[in-house]
């Protein structure tokens, strides 16, 4: 399916730019994302966290996924 | 009463003290995160604050909600700065008032601290060698 | 540093968070106290202060002092009005910057609590069927 | 001895003025003055506390008096 992936922060510098869109087989859920971007993307593992978001709000690994979704990844905030 | 707000212009404290103001507000306790010049030992030149909008207004005004619930608060003004910041301007102010001021503190502690953790914002310091997203890092 | 005063004339809360502002602060807590409009369900009508003006800044200083020392604040400032006072006017100002933000509330906090106790300043709440001075009697 | 007395608040309404002079026999310290205060004024008694002041600053009950002492009368303060 396709996913669209907004990027932050840190993230926007690991991904290399703000918004990509990716095709992807087997993954059914953020947790499912999560991991490839860990993989394909290894400093994502050198964060103090990684959550994403979608509809403007956090959500949880097992979120499932729909083709065309727009995914944001939330690097670890500092704002205050 | 809720004022949730970002900006990329300077903040103003008073309007946010202005928009707290109560016939029945006994406290009102307002803080103000500032922009500081050193990071362990090391000089800032300025910072830069990046916000994915839409998200940090509704998780901005997600604490102001259990703020009011929580404390009963008459009202609370939240404004976060982004964009770049120069050392001493605001990067964000927050003030509730309440009926009694104990519960103002710890409304507005709880804010703050709450904010910190959860609203996404980030902050990028600038330093003459290099720069670092804040607190990205364990 | 300490700035602390007594004015017969409005407060300006803007003065007292200026006069905290630090290259160093990394937070700033400010607390407004103001005229309330009613008190057990009574409407007051306007407020009267009096001070013993050479001792309250004195105390006032004191506590200032005390909170120096334990939070290491970089500023305070306590400004107390006196006079008569309509609802909704501020009747004092306490602004405190400190490195770190949790300092700031606890100083902040004890200040206001510690004058509360001990500065020598007297409030009378007038309604429209007689006055009373706050607090006098147990 | 001859002390001067200062009232504020509601201390000024029950000594029924802001400042006297009082002549006293047998009063040695501030808890006697104390004691002679709510004597002749039993209104103090009512009250939450009873404070007194010399010198600017709070004293305890054995703080000495002297003549031409100025002793400040502190009901209980509430400001803020």
């Amino acid at each position: 399916m396709t996913i669209k992936l907004v990027a932050y922060g840190i993230a926007k510098d690991i991904l290399g730019k703000h918004q990509m869109e990716i095709q992807l087989e087997a993954v059914n859920n953020l947790g499912d994302l999560k991991e490839w971007l860990c993989q394909q993307y290894p400093d994502f593992q050198k964060l103090r966290s990684l959550s994403l978001a979608v509809n403007e709000a956090y959500q949880d690994d097992d979120f499932a996924l729909n083709t065309e979704d727009e995914v944001v990844i939330i690097p670890p905030v500092s704002g205050g | 009463m809720l004022d949730i707000q970002i900006h990329s212009t300077p903040l103003d404290t008073q309007t946010c003290i202005d928009f707290t103001s109560h016939p029945n507000a006994g406290g009102n306790t307002v803080f103000v995160g500032t922009v500081r010049e050193f990071t362990k030992g090391k000089k800032v030149l300025r910072l830069e604050f990046e916000s994915y909008e839409p998200m940090a207004i509704k998780e901005m005004t997600k604490i102001a909600k259990l703020a009011e619930e929580k404390w009963s608060t008459l009202a609370i003004s939240i404004h976060h700065r982004v964009g770049v910041l120069s050392i001493g301007e605001l990067a964000v102010v927050i003030a509730v008032s309440t009926p009694h001021r104990k519960a103002s503190f710890e409304a507005c502690e709880f804010m703050i601290d709450t904010l910190k953790e959860t609203v996404p914002i980030w902050k990028k310091e600038i330093f003459e060698d290099g720069e670092v997203w804040v607190a990205a890092h364990p």
